[in-house]
């Protein structure tokens, strides 16, 4: 098996080939050989060692963001596949064309403070959601034009909704 | 002792309540929303009774619905918890008409130290330290800019019936006041339906002290030491711990003596907390009375080895208190973290979803007050705290490393929390010397992260695509489930859920 | 203070020792046979050594490896936890031959206390009480019936290498002391390698008394009050306690200072306990030594607020005790239960096997020292304890009230436990009342026992109908695995694991 | 769904219907109707309120032994399919025939007592196991002739396997 992890440090390629032992991994990453035992204690948790060294690895299930826990430190990442890898980072940079504002946790929301054909700045709010006591203003990503508002005062959203798109 | 009583409350202090009356014998009523049905507190609880839908307007703050059903149940008593209406004179006062004990103060004494300004008053009466400034609302704006001419900028407003620093506002200069003044009374009308507004003297870069009070309705009244609760982030507490590591024994005597000065002129009764700024050159300031038991009890209940629950329990029952202030003996050092359900990468954002994953710390020393479990989906219509991990060992220095290894243990999946600040706070220089005030966290935070340590993010990486592996191809046998004929029987019923 | 410790152990003390290391900064290192590579003490150790199959003779007492790999990975130190080479004066030698500190005593003082035999000896150097009997291992028939006559039936055969029970005889009448002595000395050959027995009084109903001691190598030594171990089964502790209900301060001090005495007297350094038998009458008589930690010192931890194995750490590391005989403080009362894999109601027959569910009980006062999780599989090849579950509370009738709290809340499903023995001796009115000695259980245990309640069983039959409803027909939303492509790319890359 | 389940009590009989809401159950036990609310909250445990009474209901996955915690007991079951419950008590029950004997947990053979052949009593001794430091003789369920003895000294055996037979 051979993939590729979008990390906050770059792209990791790794290569896993279980061995004899169904806990034992022949594995490289970025082309450096190391040999992984690794015992899944229970869904979402590992125990790996590799040179003597050991490991507790936390899998945190996020359909949006896969996390691995290890040592204290979150480390998210992205399966790149690599078929795909190009055009979706080219997609996700570019500034150009229609932008989603998204909500970023669950709640309702209790302002709406542009509409539809309103020009808006970059980082200015557009939409403010309450959740837990705590309102927060979610903000254009870019300069341009509200082109849709999906939501009204008063309605409630789920994390990662669209509230509005900006042109 | 009471049979049976009634927890107005949800989350980890209504799990907390039910475990103390289960130790005592006292069978337990728990109240939900439509948002807490699958929650611990319901969960473990000896009857549970649905309040409404999931807006606290409609739930926990029903106090009619609440003392209908303790009527209906025969509970003799309401334990209030903290927050929702804990600190509700008028809920309080229909406790006592209806004949159900309210575990907590009397609705009178509670009027008399829950308003800020009132409770000022009382603090003169007691000849007890207070920072400068009107012991009533403001009544004008000209009133303001008398009062803070005597008393020098700066100044802080405050509302009298404020929390959470709400209606609260620093002003600096004259020309500053008018405008504060004005939103500060919007805001403290919309938060607490009341506008009085207070003038007081800005103590600065103080530390927020406070005193726990225990007094049973025999005119004993006894102080459990102090908390610290100087790491602070937009006036909310984030990190508290006892003892202080400035409070030496003679000033805790002072401070002590003085919060159950104030709480007997008050007639004051159970659980109590009197807080205070202390300023550098070790002088206090009554800030206000918390007349409840507080989200930090816990620290205090490791240093002085006693259980604050229990004890209210026996108080409300009108016993008398069991020790005396002599008898109460002070032993390490205790600190807690409260664990939020909130980004602070991400401006603090709140975080309410699913646990997807949790791994709980423990172990010597360690002590986790938490109502989440995994697969608990955290609700957005409430207080984001999720636990409180709390660490005691022998010294201050211990209970840090310890809390710090409890950090490591302690994994929350789904959703983010605030662990990395606590992790960030416990290892910085400053906290660790207790050069802390309550500006402490503000100034943190507005310095850049350390860059981290980033070489586990090879064997994460590899951890991913092990992970990855497994669940494309699952050669591990799972857990059995029994034989048991369920799928035939379900088959043969054409049960379709 | 060192770097890096290995730790020669498995199960719950091993992962309390790695936590406590995690604490002082102190990087470990863990040993583990084939049957515990998916243990917690493994995965949470820093580093981790396979040793060997699970039989704990080609794997946890294989100093020789253990030695090496200390050697190879830069071990400063072992801790040998309790059990395995904990009391193994030969190993102990080896390490101090290697330059590796052996935290525990010195080889040349386990061998002066290890024996019982050479500690009664020592016991009357230091004129400590002890039971009547012989210093020496009896040679032959003979002098065993001299001795018992001097002593008076009924009189106790004990291996001179023993514990656990093995190798041990009440002898009660003359004729039944040959077969006894006979027995007890091919037990205890098999056991321990060495047939050496004494003859000591039996005393009769006594309780087990013992004394935490701490030794530093400056040559000061402190005792920290004492543990009541009188609820046994087949000489095994299954409750201990801190402090003992019928020890007072006055007695506490003599017996604290003999048992300083004797450790001083042998060069004793680090923690040991020395065991007493008390009677009736409040005499109490040297029983043996133990020289290592010991299962049951959290209760000691708990009532004292210190934390041993730090101290052990320190006092290893050379320094000197950081407090004296003067600032020990004792508070509260703690209690302690071996939760064991075995089935009480089929005679304690083991039980290892898969824990297919676990809910751990948690809270105030609760601490549970465990090294379990849900699906480790429960090996067959070790001691049966699954963790300690230790309630601290400020009463002894609190601390039972905990308890028994903690246990309704703690579920193992899979294996048995002796968890409803503890619901047992813990609403037993003799307990409660502290009315126990060394026979106390197995009084207990020849009692029927009273008929539960059984009305619950209509619920019982209930939840297994809805259960079975889920698992036949599952509506609820599970938690979504990520929909990372792993799937896919499975596929593609045609893998099978 | 209707079923019947084997308990120390006895036989229940337990007919269940979920209602519009799916956490709602009309239910009768032996009869009697009980409106029921059910939350799994996580794989085996469940909360239940009943009447306004609220029950931790936790369920031990055991292949042979299904059991349910409840407030602190233990309730082992079992299924009992209408049609074959006769049979099989009466099979239970009897006494005659071959019956064996089955390791009550997992183990190592440390000395096998009797011998094929050999004429047993009721409550003989006939295997030793030993587990966790611990011996366990496993004994004869019937008076007979060993008709079968299936491991040998040394040997390993897991919970549930048959050790000998006796007839």
């Amino acid at each position: 098996m051979k993939l590729q992890l979008e990390m906050a440090g770059g792209l990791r390629t790794i290569e896993l080939e279980r061995g004899e032992d169904p806990h034992q991994y022949r594995a490289t990453v970025d082309g450096l050989e190391v040999a992984v035992e690794a015992h899944l204690l229970r869904p979402g948790v590992l125990s790996l060692i590799i040179d003597n060294r050991a490991y507790r690895a936390v899998l945190e299930d996020h359909a949006e963001e896969p996390t691995v826990h290890l040592g204290g430190q979150r480390h998210t990442y992205r399966i790149a596949d690599p078929r795909s890898l190009k055009g979706r980072r080219a997609h996700a940079q570019g500034s150009d064309g229609p932008r989603p504002i998204k909500a970023s946790m669950p709640g309702r929301v209790v302002r709406v403070l542009a509409q539809r054909g309103d020009t808006v700045e970059a980082n200015q709010g557009v939409v403010v959601i309450e959740a837990m006591k705590m309102q927060n203003e979610l903000k254009s990503p870019k300069a341009g034009v509200v082109a849709e508002v999906r939501v009204v005062a008063g309605g409630t959203v789920a994390a990662g909704d669209v509230l509005a798109v900006v042109e | 002792m009471f049979q049976k009583i009634l927890i107005a409350n949800r989350g980890e202090i209504a799990l907390r309540i039910e475990r103390a009356c289960r130790e005592l014998g006292i069978a337990t009523v728990a109240v939900y929303s439509d948002a807490d049905r699958a929650a611990l507190h319901v969960l473990e609880a000896d009857e549970a009774f649905r309040l409404g839908p999931a807006p606290a307007a409609e739930s926990y703050l029903r106090g009619d619905l609440i003392l209908d059903i303790a009527r209906q149940t025969g509970a003799q008593a309401i334990h209030p918890g903290y927050g929702f209406l804990s600190e509700n004179a008028g809920f309080a006062e229909a406790c006592e008409k209806a004949g159900i004990k309210f575990i907590g103060p009397t609705s009178q004494a509670m009027r008399i130290l829950g308003s800020k300004t009132s409770a000022r008053q009382a603090a003169d009466r007691a000849a007890m330290p207070r920072t400068p400034g009107s012991t009533r609302g403001l009544e004008s704006i000209e009133e303001a800019y008398a009062v803070a001419e005597e008393i020098r900028y700066p100044v802080m407003l405050k509302a009298a019936a404020g929390g959470g620093g709400k209606g609260m506002r620093a002003v600096m200069r004259k020309e500053d006041l008018k405008g504060a003044f004005e939103s500060a009374q919007s805001e403290a009308e919309r938060a607490f339906g009341s506008s009085e507004v207070y003038l007081e003297k800005l103590i600065e870069q103080p530390r927020h002290i406070e005193i726990q009070l225990l007094a049973d309705e025999h005119g004993n009244c006894v102080y459990l030491g102090e908390r610290e609760c100087s790491v602070q982030r937009r006036h909310q507490k984030v990190i508290e711990e006892a003892p202080s590591a400035v409070v030496g024994p003679a000033l805790r005597q002072r401070m002590g003596e003085a919060a159950v000065r104030l709480a007997q002129a008050a007639g004051y009764t159970n659980a109590g907390t009197v807080e205070f700024l202390l300023d550098s050159e070790q002088n206090f300031y009554f800030l206000e009375v918390n007349t409840r038991l507080q989200v930090e009890h816990p620290v205090t209940e490791l240093v002085t080895g006693l259980d604050l629950v229990h004890l209210q329990l026996h108080i409300a029952a009108g016993e008398p208190l069991p020790f005396t202030q002599q008898e109460v003996q002070l032993r390490g050092h205790a600190i807690e973290c409260r664990v939020y359900a909130e980004d602070p990468d991400n401006g603090f954002f709140p975080s309410p979803g699913r646990i997807t994953r949790l791994l709980q710390p423990g172990g010597p020393g360690i002590r986790e007050d938490s109502g989440i479990y995994e697969g608990w989906v955290v609700p957005m219509d409430y207080d984001p705290m999720l636990s409180k991990l709390i660490a005691y060992a022998p010294t201050r220095e211990l209970a840090i490393a310890r809390l710090l290894r409890a950090i490591d243990e302690y994994v929350v999946g789904g959703i983010r929390t605030n662990l990395g600040l606590f992790r960030r706070i416990l290892n910085d220089a400053g906290f660790r010397n207790a050069e802390i005030d309550t500006g402490y966290l503000d100034r943190l935070l507005s310095q850049a992260t350390a860059a981290e340590e980033g070489n586990s993010e090879d064997v994460a990486a590899l951890a991913a695509a092990i992970f990855g592996h497994h669940r494309a191809t699952p050669t591990l046998a799972p857990i059995q489930p029994p034989e048991s004929g369920w799928k035939h029987i379900a088959r043969r019923e054409g049960l379709r859920g």
